[in-house]
């Protein structure tokens, strides 16, 4: 098996705006994944980070380019590939646990199995206890956690997240990303993992491809050659660690930065 | 009449309206089921909603105005007259307030009636009569039902309505009175019973058998007013005490005087009603009504 | 501390004034349901007062005791429970067949642009056309027994059902189509197990709101060779200039109504609990 | 290069096809527009087949050709002019005055908990009552010149625009009034410029959809003492079994609500053009 | 004036939930802020931020204790305290000039003072160009400009501001800070800022005030004895800098750390 696990080649996505200009979200895009390996994206809003995602899960029809996964062309949403979107997707009507049970539908594993997997799962992400409760009653950590559940129980090859964790606290985050890892390094999983956050990039990754400014294309790649497993908070005043943070938000500032500053007149002052 | 072995369906399209009231003995009596005949009174409240159902065939017989026999066969309709069941004498009539006292002086007044009814035949009967027309008074178009509210609450001068309705307004209110009734015209307002000739042919002993109910109530009638009246007045939906003027006020037709009707007298009104039926624009030219009597089944 | 008391004092009797004129606050229950409950006592009692002071005469307006009289009589006779029975009994039936062909042509507009394309444009005409217009065509389409009345029924609430349901099944997020498709499952399961699923709730309340629509097309329908129906009994009451009946009956409609709506939105919260969380 | 191409090919002619079946998915207008052209095409030529081959009687549905020939003679004697502008003058009188007294109360509603408690169970209970009902009652309280007429459009009107604009009122984000009174406004200047500048859209389409109600009620409202007007029209045609004149109004009326129905969704969207940052 | 510009004394609040049990949400809080004085609040989702903060702006009506704003007792919202919302809180239907006009209503400048005023503060927050756009045409982070310059437009003496970089990217956040950071010197403001971003509160505060979860309570005050001027980049690789963040990080996860790690079953590797 020479063929990477995911292969994106000259990628070109536009949209049609509202008044029929085009928009376009994603330029002759290009880039390999390994099965476990762990790259990530980072880039300004609006750069066209999701839509390269969605691309990749089938969600999007490339204008031009194509998507690989294990050598085969992808035209259509597949459960070789999971993926966590940006916003919560999990469905309001069933129970932590039916949510999980729920990406299990076409598997071919029997019911036993499957309960067995679910209650793995939800172990797995510290929500014992709450398998009986609906979304609504879920923090917005704990509702991330049970998609991420949903999107590894039937054991996709590709993880695709689009900034599972930005809408969490700063602690829950961190326990989000050990998590991750651990998952990521045990079931020897391609993640492609999209992030505004330079901290977690360099945190997470093996490669980082950062985006530059509409329209989105490539910028730059860095390979993250820190030592893995990572200890996240020794981590975070290694020299090493900080030299990738500082050279990535150098990168990225060069990308925008609206602020000049200014003196106030005297008449407000 | 021998008891038959099976009975024959019929439907039967009225209103509540008491010349259409021997149906009602009959029923009560239970004259249909004495001829063999399983009948169905259908009860309409407006004459476009029976003139609908019987187009449509779903009623096989119908009790109707007789203008409104005309109106339907000019539209091609295919169907016999074969009863005049009554003639309105004082069961129709223009109402006014006290302060009018002619025909003459509804010039300029709001009258409220129905367009298209026999309400709408005796105003422009009356008008003509008194050398007005339609456009000499202020028309307000309502249905029958509600001219009678409108004349009370003081919105129109006049209002042609008909019975039961004129008794309540009558009782209601004594600054209103009668001005003019139909029995100025005898068989102007006059009431018919019409069946489908596709049906009726076939049928031809069934039709004969309703006539023969119609006559046998029409005599209780005559022989126990009182009850018979009880009997009207409850299907109607009024109390007999309320519905005494409105008795008065319509002549029955039975079976004998209609062979002489329908053969002599009643083709010269039908000409009448025809002609004033045209004035109000219910049809265009006037039909050849040679084909619309069938005076076989009173023979 | 003293002091810290009585400042907790004064806000807390500050607040119940402030709230009940402030922009949007909530307000006590017991408040909220009395306000209702004294505003129908003011309507009852304004009733009572323009009737028995003879301000109004009884044929325009009758007075509370003659309704009630009425209602009397015709619970007596026997002559209520029957029209309502045969009112609610059409009612259901026009709108349940409404509701079975609403539901599917619906959920296939509001999911498929074609069919929205091809159908909006044709039901946005119909739709404001008056159903009171169609009764002698009814008859002359289903004659006069109870199919002309859930005809009628029918006309008066199908249309504007369709384009609910189809903004209903409109309303469920993208997103939850698109991570269903990615596990793997078929467009017709999604339709069914997501689609479905979340528009169920919109879907209650359309049910619901037409339900409550189809009481206001009643006596329309029952205007044709009815012998029983509320609205029957008002047409008939026209007749007579029986004010009491008719507002007898244009009072049951409305709590008839009421009581439809009052189910569906009982059954609602119960069918629906995931909504608010409560599990 | 030549691979990518043909892929790129094949890709955007499966699209198509996949387009038109797909959850969801948008597809081309004009494919949308015509959809709907030929669906009118394809009722009309039912409609010329069933009358034409004598399927059914010209007296339960005459052809397209006698509405036609009924719409040119109306046209000609100036009677549909007539009749539309009479009836559109009823409508938008009504419905003006329906519009000045329930935006009001259901900014009050909306806004305080207290009117929202105190006039909804009521309202509730209105609403469900038919409008024809109210006709005699009508002519008692309101004589028979146009104001009952308006009288009854308002009935049919009123009690749910009150309701659904309530809803507009309560559909501003609570933050955006925080945030107002953060700068000091008073609860008026809140009112004013926050709470209807943000709810303005939504009132809109109240105001769209109640007017297209106030449609389907002209018939009721021209029962009585009308001598012109699309609902008068046809129940003069019902009395005199003219079934082209019935088919002609109630197209009319589906028509003029059209119409209505698309100026509001047009000056929707030149108002409020900021919805979708058009500027 | 000794009074400080902002004090808060044994706050508690508690709300009422669906199903009619008690929540307490803030609990026996107290905290002063002097003006010119920058102070955030760090906790986990949940704890408390923002209707702690929502009281002082006199949004929410304490069930004990008080609230002084130079000494007088809050009870209602006032223009002396100016509010930035966590989510976006700009009118829709004006544009940017026409929303930061919007908060001088009540302001007693003449017309032409207004907007002098206004158009300074576009130019400041680097919006120029975009003063007739909706806001349904500007980024989040532009949105977020104005909501922040309509904000500071009227002077208040104390700006009140719940997460208000939450939603945004990596870069856009270190201008907006860079941008804050100026306007608080140069305004001398009393600045109370919530974050769960333990980063942030470093770079921008004098004390912090760490929350513990439900009830929210105050968990530990930490001062921040970086010196001023702090620029942002060469901040983040200072030792002291580090030992701070760190300090917080490991507060913070005594909170909330739901994490195991399980090793994942046979069945499933
Ligand atoms: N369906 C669509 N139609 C039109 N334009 C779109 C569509 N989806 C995305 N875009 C545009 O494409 C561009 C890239 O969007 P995308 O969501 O991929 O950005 P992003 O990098 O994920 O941003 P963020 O960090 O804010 O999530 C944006 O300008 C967006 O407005
Ligand atoms: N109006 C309300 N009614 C009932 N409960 C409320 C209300 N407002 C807040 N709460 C509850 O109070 C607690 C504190 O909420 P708050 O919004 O202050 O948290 P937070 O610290 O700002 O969280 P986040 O970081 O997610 O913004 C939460 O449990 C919340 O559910
Ligand atoms: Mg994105
Ligand atoms: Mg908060």
């Amino acid at each position: 098996m020479d063929s990477p696990a995911l292969e994106i080649s000259q990628l070109s996505i536009k949209f049609k705006s509202n008044n029929q200009k085009e928009i376009t979200a994603v330029e002759n895009v290009s880039l390999n994944i390994n099965s476990n390996e762990f790259v990530s994206i980072i880039g300004p809003s609006g750069c066209g980070k999701s839509t390269l995602l969605r691309a990749a899960a089938g969600l999007e029809r490339p204008q031009f380019g194509k998507i690989r996964v294990d050598g085969h062309i992808v035209t259509h949403p597949g459960a070789d590939r999971g993926m966590v979107f940006q916003t919560y997707t999990l469905f309001p009507w069933l129970t932590t646990y039916e949510n999980i049970l729920f990406s299990l539908k076409k598997s071919p594993l029997s019911t036993p199995e499957k309960e067995a997997l679910v209650n793995h799962y939800i172990q797995m992400i510290g929500l014992e206890g709450f398998e009986n409760a609906y979304p609504n009653q879920l923090s917005g950590g704990m509702r991330q956690r049970v998609a991420i559940a949903r999107a590894l129980v039937y054991q996709p090859k590709i993880l695709l997240m689009d900034e599972p964790f930005g809408a969490l606290d700063a602690q829950t985050r961190m326990s989000m990303q050990e998590l991750l890892l651990d998952v990521w390094d045990q079931q020897r999983l391609a993640v492609l993992f999209v992030t505004h956050d330079v901290e977690e990039a360099v945190i997470l990754s093996d490669r980082i491809y950062v985006m530059s400014n509409r329209p989105g294309r490539i910028k730059t790649m860095i390979d993250v050659e820190l030592p893995r497993p990572r200890g996240l908070i020794d981590l975070e005043s290694s020299p090493a660690f900080l030299s990738y943070k500082r050279n990535l938000l150098d990168l990225i500032r060069q990308e925008s930065n609206f602020y000049q500053k200014i003196p106030l007149s005297e008449k407000i002052a | 009449a021998p008891a038959p072995e099976e009975t024959t369906k019929v439907r039967i399209g009225t209103q509540p309206w008491i010349g259409y009231g021997p149906w009602w003995i009959a029923k009560d009596q239970g004259l249909f089921e004495k001829y063999g005949l399983e009948a169905e009174l259908v009860d309409f409240i407006e004459d476009k909603e029976v003139n609908a159902a019987f187009a449509s065939g779903d009623m096989n017989a119908a009790n109707i105005a007789t203008h409104t026999a005309l109106k339907l066969f000019s539209v091609g309709l295919d169907l016999k007259l074969v009863l005049v069941e009554d003639i309105s004498t004082s069961a129709d009539a223009i109402l006014v307030s006290n302060e009018i006292s002619s025909i003459a002086d509804l010039k300029g007044k709001s009258v409220a009636y129905e367009e298209g009814t026999t309400s709408d035949l005796l105003l422009n009967y009356a008008l003509t009569q008194s050398g007005l027309s339609l456009s000499d008074i202020s028309p307000v178009p309502m249905p029958a039902s509600d001219a009678g509210t409108t004349l009370l609450s003081g919105d129109v001068q006049a209002a042609v309505t008909y019975e039961p309705y004129i008794s309540e307004i009558l009782k209601n209110n004594d600054s209103i009175k009668i001005l003019y009734k139909a029995e100025e015209r005898p068989g102007l307002i006059s009431d018919v019973f019409v069946v489908s000739a596709k049906w009726a042919q076939g049928n031809e002993e069934t039709v004969r058998k309703l006539l023969q109910v119609w006559d046998e109530a029409l005599q209780y009638y005559q022989e126990n007013p009182e009850d018979a009246r009880k009997i009207i007045a409850d299907a109607v939906g009024s109390a007999p005490e309320d519905l005494v003027t409105a008795f008065d006020g319509v002549q029955f037709f039975d079976v004998n005087e209609n062979q002489k009707a329908l053969s002599g007298d009643f083709l010269t009104t039908i000409q009448d009603v025809a002609m004033v039926s045209q004035s109000i624009g219910l049809f265009e030219t006037i039909p050849d009504f040679s084909n619309l009597i069938d005076a076989s089944y009173v023979d | 501390m003293d002091q810290i008391l009585s400042v907790k004092e004064k806000e807390s009797s500050e607040s119940a004034s402030y709230r009940l004129l402030d922009l949007r606050s909530d307000i006590p229950s017991r408040i909220y349901w009395s306000a209702g409950g004294l505003f129908f006592i003011f309507i009852f009692i304004l009733w009572l007062f323009l009737t028995s002071l003879k301000i109004v005469s009884p044929l325009f307006l009758p007075g509370p005791e003659a309704v009630w009289d009425e209602f009397l009589r015709q619970l007596h006779e026997g002559i209520l429970l029957q029209d309502a029975s045969a009112s609610l009994y059409r009612i259901m039936l026009g709108w349940i067949i409404s509701t079975i062909i609403a539901v599917p042509i619906g959920i296939l507009m509001g999911n498929f642009k074609l069919f929205e394309g091809m159908l909006e444009p044709f039901i946005d005409l119909i739709r404001y056309m008056p159903a009171v217009a169609f009764v002698p065509l009814t008859i002359l389409w289903a004659g006069v027994g109870n199919s002309q009345k859930i005809l009628i029924l029918f006309i008066g609430t199908f249309f504007q059902e369709v384009l609910m349901i189809m903004d209903n099944v409109k309303s469920v997020p993208r997103e939850l189509i698109e991570v269903s498709s990615t596990f793997g499952l078929s467009r017709f399961e999604i339709l069914r197990d997501v689609i479905l699923r979340y528009a169920m709730p919109g879907i209650w309340d359309t049910f619901r709101i037409t339900l409550g629509w189809a009481w206001t097309y009643l006596v329309v329908a029952e205007l044709v060779a009815a012998s029983s129906g509320l609205g029957y009994r008002i047409m008939k009451a026209q007749r007579f200039l029986q004010t009491e009946s008719i507002i007898l009956g244009i009072l049951m409609i409305g709590l008839m109504g009421l009581i439809t709506d009052m189910i569906f939105k009982f059954t609602y919260r119960k069918l629906f609990r995931w909504l608010d969380g409560k599990g």
